[in-house]
């Protein structure tokens, strides 16, 4: 055990933050819209051998050696100073592992580099009204018709869908395989007729979230990725990338640093809030379980790193339930620190924000938002199940044989 | 020795349950809610018509002289049903103004509000923390009111405000009047609009009280959350049961899994026994004025956080469906966040149940 | 409602505090032993009309009219003086009713009078081994044979066994018929050969349950209560009494009682704890739980003595898991007030009182015995199955079909 | 940059399972359980014989020289198997020594603690309260201890003990001597006896040390303390798996039950996830000053909590048979209290790691 970086790490981290001074940019750059900012350091940091390394070169990477030490000083570094580095996007983000995996050397080149930048934005299609937790009973057709697939079916909780340009995803094209085996995944451009995108409104009143409606739309043949009937493991690997992201140890550090200061900014009989001993050892509780969050998360990281992840199967497979419940206890604290300020809506301008928050009106949000993780990319019960039958060994759920 | 509901108080709920199933079922609730006015004239007519308006009015000021539990399984349905509407304000003001007002002045106000013909609601908490009669700050100056109020409820559609003063006096105040600005803030709740409320030398009749009949006020306004937080909990229940039977996944109605079956089972538990601590609290609000203060507030502290958890919980049941402003969860959820919220946090009541225990 | 007392319900309350100036016993009497003493003056309750009520005075009951406000003003009035009353013993509590609505007249005559006065002690042979929940499944096996029944198999969980005279149980006595059917109630001495009780310490350190062995021990033919394969229904009735013996709101308010004055006379910060916000609050939200729960019970004591039962089914099949849960709400608290003193044991005078406590190792002891309720009498999860599906009309468990 | 045990560690671990699996198998905890004494002079020379006595000791006094991580793995085990014995004590009086004695008083006292030729133990707190250094009343005058200690783990074997006094010093005392009175107390964790010591005028050698000193030791009986809790409570989780797929009800084992399942699911995500927690104080006692006393108040109020929450989880997955002696549940529920309640409760480390945390 050994939480210093080598020497060699330590000057890397010299050579980040020297880049890093680069940012925020200055002169005539600074005065371009935000967007053209980040799309320009971040094109520098892959110059740089900073951002994308994992991707090679050839489809806009930076293509560097793997080294979990290294991203992760990129990590904190970046984090920082809030510079802009690899997107987290469902393209960049899911896409990219899946087709590098995956796809052809024509799909690589068509869709990687866009993805990377962004210019070329994907939303997933997994999820549908009947098949929430259960992926494999989706119903969304595609039916090989000359060198096109026709899709007919409904899609929900996509994400991003309004501002996508792409849509990869699940669809069943072998109806006569067995629930698993039918499926396939497709590359959807989001612009053919009989696509229809319909807002999913949130509790809090936002607008993330979408259903994708497919009325006989159209896409090449050979906008499929895998064999046919391949979509399930082909899937996986995203999914795989997708359970990771959730629980963020840094956000969650974050929040629990904000809800301090939201703790010494309220009152309570006239003194901060924070100065109640009820209140700090709560607090203090909370913070047991941020702390857990992180160090089970370095944890896993230096298994990553050794190459050991059979050792921590377990609390990998923890981490989301683990994560979720820490936010509630976090969001759950700040919304009785707020006291009446309870009542109050979100505002309109903090609904895209997921992040960080200051105002009352923010843990608000944030206290609705808590709910949410508990529901997306598998529901909590589902997780339950995946820990004790997978991590222990316990007897699957019976179904009804009717 | 009886702690049960009356006959008449059993009619009297199946009479709102059936207006409220006729006039705002969730498909009109949802337009309501959708429109974030919080306000439905025909709705309120109807209630008036009722004679809800004037529920604890005295019958000599032509109101039905009922009692505070009357009104209480009056909010429990109008929470069931997440009625929009004044009633909350309306009604405490109502009782404020018999409360403390001399008989002249009772005869001038109270017929207006039992009949409908005026609207009229509170002004109270000043500050997301102070709800108590010690910590309003508000003054009167003559027969001048100045001050600022917080979270005061449907103050868009009041005609007049009951306001609390410091000492825990209360005055009342034409809304439409000279220096009084209302502030709209927009609320979570959509059925139970709030303002800001700036008085600023209005014209208003001083009405009487002290600290401990502002407190009176305060008790009935806690029964009257507490029951409509068990109201909209109840209605959660339903909400989860109807949806974990008819929600499928993996071929079988999600009821049949042991977790979802257990969730909503523990839910009902929270819930269901502690309906008892609202009739409690409004009976002895009616009759046990030694146990009133207290029991208002562990009805308050102790039905609208087992709600608030109940409301968490049901969202979750409901999976990605429950995140949406499209699922009727979300309208009682913010219901309770209001009930919970509004005129003392559970923390709050909490305390004040350890004070007056003598804990 | 109305919680005042009716002019002659009142003046039936003056009647039995009358009553109570008798105890307790003075003079000579006062010298008896105590259990001698109780006896005497249960029998003045008899004679009195204030003990047994619903018992026939040819059974040595005192068979009043039934009016369920004056059995509360008795209950509170006895209890508050500590006076003995109605014994709260498998006998007088479960045996009893049994027999006055199944036994045979001269079964009524034989068992009923010693079981009221507590000279004979019962005790209940229902839970086995393999069956604790699920009490269709028991194996404890009776054969007819000539005019005796053949016992064998093993009973478990059988409090007071070591000090009982007679068990009333559950044996199977039709091997071929149906799980519920094959089922009779029998009633056992229990110095027969061929009955071996075992004591079954608790992790306290207390003894109160026992298993107890039956091998071809015998009892007569006529030990049977109800018909043949009919003990499954006979057992219902005593059942419902033990569901509603749990949760006694008397008990839940003094537990709480002694969690207040606990909190006074522990330190925090060297001031008392009672004065720590953090602590108050808790105890405030506990009294929530509590207040609840009489409430609760008041409601339900209302509607029966309206003949309303139905409308109050949904509190009823939570009386135990609520009042479990506020138990253990109320050790949880007192087990962390004792700080440094969460490491000692209970004392061995305390084990046999699962009552009352002021000192820390007696909350040491109800620490551990809080955990008791969930499993007793119907575990917990089995509980929440019954309010589920009986109480919200959700389906029943799925159960493996091999 | 690595958060991980070395190869020497895991082989440290996996010995030190091998032994306890083999001198220490159920059986024989339980035989050694009901007897209640607390020791084993058999298994505590073998742990001695594998250097456990001395692992944290200098080489130069003959210990293995090694670091608190290696002393919490083994503490981890010793949790996970229950083994009783003085390690506890011991392990914290040859610490202590080391972090305040001076070169002649360590040559003198911990060659015959690294070898296991004597015992020692620590008498730190003084009530169920006090057990910061601060509340620490014990005096010396001259060469001679006066005062009281609560909660001495292993009085009964021990032949010296390190003795907190006023001030946050440390002295060292023979267990045999005049003016040492133990009174043994019982404890509801009967693999490590506890008693209250009495000091009066007990000749000792006065080691130094202060406030901070003292609370570096304590901050080591946090982390081992942690480190044992989480062992306990990781045999809880193998133990109900076992439990719940070899119990049958209607049936099937009682694992197939969804609510089973995921009660199970819970505890361990409590569980597992928190490993790191003793790993990084440890970690941090050992090379991070700044962040050492925090991550051991953190360790210890979580950890602790944590276990006994799946303890009384675990007990209730057990049913009717996890509420007796007989139930092997009920040796780790134990151990787990004394992990809770000794040197700190949660509740008080949670009031210092706000503290130093400047809340």
């Amino acid at each position: 055990m050994d939480l210093e970086y080598s020497a060699e790490h330590e000057a890397f981290r010299g050579r980040v933050q020297e880049f890093l001074k680069g940012w925020p940019l200055t002169g005539a750059e600074s005065k371009l819209p935000m967007e053209e900012q980040e799309a320009i350091f971040r094109k520098r940091g892959i110059e740089a051998g900073f951002v994308y390394r994992s991707v090679p070169k050839a489809y806009g990477g930076s293509e560097q050696p793997r080294d979990a030490i290294a991203d992760r000083i990129i990590q904190e570094e970046f984090y920082k100073v809030g510079a802009p580095r690899d997107l987290l996007t469902q393209g960049a983000g899911m896409l990219v592992p899946t087709l590098l995996e995956f796809g052809t050397e024509a799909q690589k080149e068509r869709y990687i580099p866009p993805a990377l930048t962004g210019e070329e934005r994907w939303c997933q299609g997994y999820s549908e009204p009947g098949s929430g937790s259960d992926l494999a009973s989706l119903q969304c057709q595609a039916r090989l018709d000359g060198d096109e697939w026709v899709l007919n079916g409904q899609k929900i909780w996509t994400s991003s869908a309004q501002r996508a340009h792409m849509m990869f995803g699940l669809f069943r094209t072998e109806p006569d395989a067995k629930k698993h085996d039918g499926i396939s995944y497709l590359l959807v451009p989001m612009d053919r007729p009989g696509i229809e995108v319909r807002p999913l409104k949130e509790m809090a009143g936002g607008h993330e979230f979408n259903e994708v409606f497919f009325t006989d739309a159209r896409i090449p043949a050979g906008n499929i990725v895998g064999q046919r009937g391949q979509g399930w493991q082909v899937s996986r690997a995203t999914l795989v990338h997708e359970r990771n992201l959730i629980g963020n140890p840094f956000m969650m550090r974050e929040a629990f640093s904000d809800l301090l200061a939201l703790a010494r900014s309220r009152t309570r009989d006239g003194r901060p809030a924070i100065e109640d001993p009820g209140i700090r050892r709560r607090l203090a509780e909370i913070e047991g379980y941020v702390q857990t969050c992180e160090l089970s998360n370095m944890r896993q990281f230096t298994a990553a790193n050794r190459g050991e992840m059979l050792k921590v199967m377990r609390p990998m497979m923890m981490n989301k339930v683990f994560s979720t419940d820490t936010m509630q206890r976090i969001a759950r604290c700040a919304y009785d620190l707020l006291e009446g300020d309870g009542v109050l809506a979100p505002l309109e301008e903090e609904l895209d924000k997921w992040g960080r928050t200051a105002s009352p009106t923010g843990w608000v949000l944030q206290y609705m938002f808590s709910l949410g993780p508990a529901i997306a990319g598998g529901a909590t019960n589902i997780q339950l199940n995946i820990i004790g039958e997978r991590g222990y060994g316990l007897p699957r759920d019976l179904r009804r044989t009717s | 020795m009886d702690f049960g509901l009356s006959e008449e108080q059993e009619l009297l709920q199946e009479t709102v349950r059936g207006f409220a199933q006729n006039e705002c079922p969730t498909t009109r609730l949802r337009e309501l809610f959708d429109a974030g006015t919080g306000h439905d004239p025909a709705l309120w007519s109807g209630l008036v018509e009722m004679g809800i308006a004037g529920l604890i009015v005295p019958e000599e000021q032509g109101g039905a002289g009922m009692e505070l539990l009357d009104l209480a399984l009056v909010a429990e349905l109008l929470g069931e049903f997440a009625v929009p509407g004044p009633f909350l304000g309306h009604s405490l003001a109502a009782l404020g103004v018999t409360l403390v007002a001399d008989p002249a002045q009772r005869e001038a106000i109270l017929p207006g509000l039992a009949d409908g013909s005026q609207i009229a609601t509170v002004a109270l908490q000043e500050s997301a923390f102070g709800f108590a009669p010690g910590e309003w700050t508000a003054k009167i100056e003559g027969d001048r009111v100045s001050g600022t109020k917080a979270i005061v409820p449907s103050a868009g559609q009041a005609d007049r405000f009951l306001v609390g003063l410091q000492g825990g006096r209360l005055a009342w105040v034409d809304a439409k009047g000279e220096g009084v600005r209302i502030e709209p803030v927009e609320g979570v709740d959509r059925t139970r609009p709030i303002s800001t409320v700036h008085f600023a030398g209005a014209p208003a009749s001083l009405l009487g009280g002290d600290e401990a009949s502002a407190w009176r006020l305060l008790d009935a306004a806690s029964v009257l959350l507490a029951a409509d937080a068990f109201g909209a909990a109840s209605k959660l229940i339903d909400l989860d049961v109807a949806y974990s039977l008819s929600r499928e996944q993996f071929g079988q109605p999600i009821a049949q899994f042991q977790a979802i079956k257990h969730t909503i089972a523990r839910i009902a538990t929270d819930i269901e026994p502690a309906r008892a601590l609202f009739w409690y609290a409004a009976h002895a609000w009616d009759h046990l004025p030694e146990e009133s203060a207290r029991a208002a507030s562990v009805a308050k502290a102790h039905l609208t956080d087992r709600a608030m958890d109940a409301a968490r919980q049901s969202v979750e049941l409901h999976g990605g469906y429950g995140f949406t402003w499209e699922c009727e969860v979300q309208m009682w959820f913010k219901r309770i966040m209001f009930d919970r919220s509004c005129l003392g946090t559970p923390d709050r009541h909490r305390e004040r149940t350890a004070e007056l225990g003598g804990y």
